[in-house]
């Protein structure tokens, strides 16, 4: 699937229970710009609410298909918005509030299509990548369901 | 064929994964899930509303009408919440 | 301009000539996440294209209108996007390629309104903030022509 | 009045600022150009393609038909190009 339009490196998904430092990732990932110059980071975190306060988050998943699926969508978005280069990172196991769950980064020559190559993945994320949250807090432990409007975002790509 | 469980449906299983062999009569994701759940009370429970249920075989993401012949693995799973 | 809505440090514009740390400033940003799940930075950056390359670039700005366009956008995009809070970093003065220029970084509840808000300040910022790109490089030195591509991007805000 | 230049219109009028006393005829954005480029042949010059000629008066983006009578500052520059 389009490796002459992806050069090595292009592309990169990472799945790891490790924490990770997100401007560290970052930064990294801008080093070895390559003409591009417009990077687009998506972070996503632990929230915890006043209204239900988590203490622990676990994110279950199906290791060979989450990774499948996170680099199908990478090469997705690279071909389809012309990127430069795309990095997924999205933990699994135990995590905590604040910390981040995942993170997206894009490069491209143009600040557009930056946006929309983050925006595009997340959106696939959301719904395509096998990953399921379970929440244990103050008011009990519970799976999260899934939400609609998670299933219409995609609908923007169409 | 294995079949794999994920989540709220593993949980309710009480198990990961299982190792079938299948009837002749059981060709594609909606027949698995109802062979499934006839064999077995947890299972008949947990895959009730097909509506929550996703499958994927031989990691692919498939609809419930997908054919499952020769098939090595099968996975089911609610609705994702990554990200 | 909405001061009910937009808390003390909800919007933070700053306009400097030293460089900065993108990743710093991102970890630093995301630090007091105040129940945000969803965090978005873009960051541009100096180009050198090979066919072009690029000795130096030197922006000159109009600081009084530049700093008030600049929170305006960001007090705009709050609003309207429902933002926890914005941070935008602009440099003035010399810089060298692949250096940060310009940051803009949006914490919001939900994923989409991030990333809305960040493209929102930047599709403004390129047309409306008082800033001129002044290029140097192999093949001579000049100001940087805009495009007719960052006049329409605002559109899609409309 | 107060009248500032930036980028390449500063460099082409040789000057970032001038220090108008402006006759009453003079009202808005366009006759101010006008008025400019009628006293300074740089001027006349640098605002010849009064498309790309952008404004601010007292700090805020105007088009060319903004009134500046009692204004204090009117600024003059090129389409921007940061970000």
């Amino acid at each position: 699937m389009g490796n002459i339009l992806s050069p090595k490196n292009a592309i990169v998904v990472k799945l790891q229970s490790e924490i990770f430092n997100p401007g560290d990732e970052s930064n990294q990932f801008i080093k070895q710009a390559d003409g591009g110059g417009a990077a687009v980071t998506f972070t996503g975190l632990v929230r915890s609410l006043a209204d239900n306060p988590i203490k622990k988050m676990t994110l279950e998943h199906y290791p060979a298909l989450a990774q499948k699926q996170l680099e199908n969508m990478a090469q997705t978005a690279l071909e389809r918005f012309g990127l430069i280069k795309v990095k997924v990172i999205h933990r699994y196991g135990a995590m905590y509030p604040n910390e981040p769950i995942v993170q997206v980064m894009s490069l491209s020559a143009h600040r557009q299509a930056a946006f929309d190559g983050a925006n595009f993945i997340m959106d696939w994320l959301k719904t395509d990548a096998p990953f399921w949250k379970f929440e244990e807090g103050e008011n009990g432990a519970e799976w999260v369901a899934a939400k609609t409007v998670d299933d219409n975002a995609k609908d923007k790509w169409k | 064929m294995k079949v794999l469980y994920f989540a709220w449906l593993r949980e309710r299983l009480n198990r990961g994964e299982d190792e079938f062999d299948l009837p002749q009569n059981v060709t594609n994701v909606d027949e698995l899930i109802d062979w499934i759940s006839a064999n077995d009370e947890a299972a008949e429970l947990a895959f009730a509303d097909k509506n929550l249920i996703r499958a994927a075989v031989d990691e692919q993401l498939v609809e419930h009408d997908f054919n499952i012949v020769g098939a090595k693995t099968v996975a089911f799973f609610p609705p994702m919440t990554g990200g």
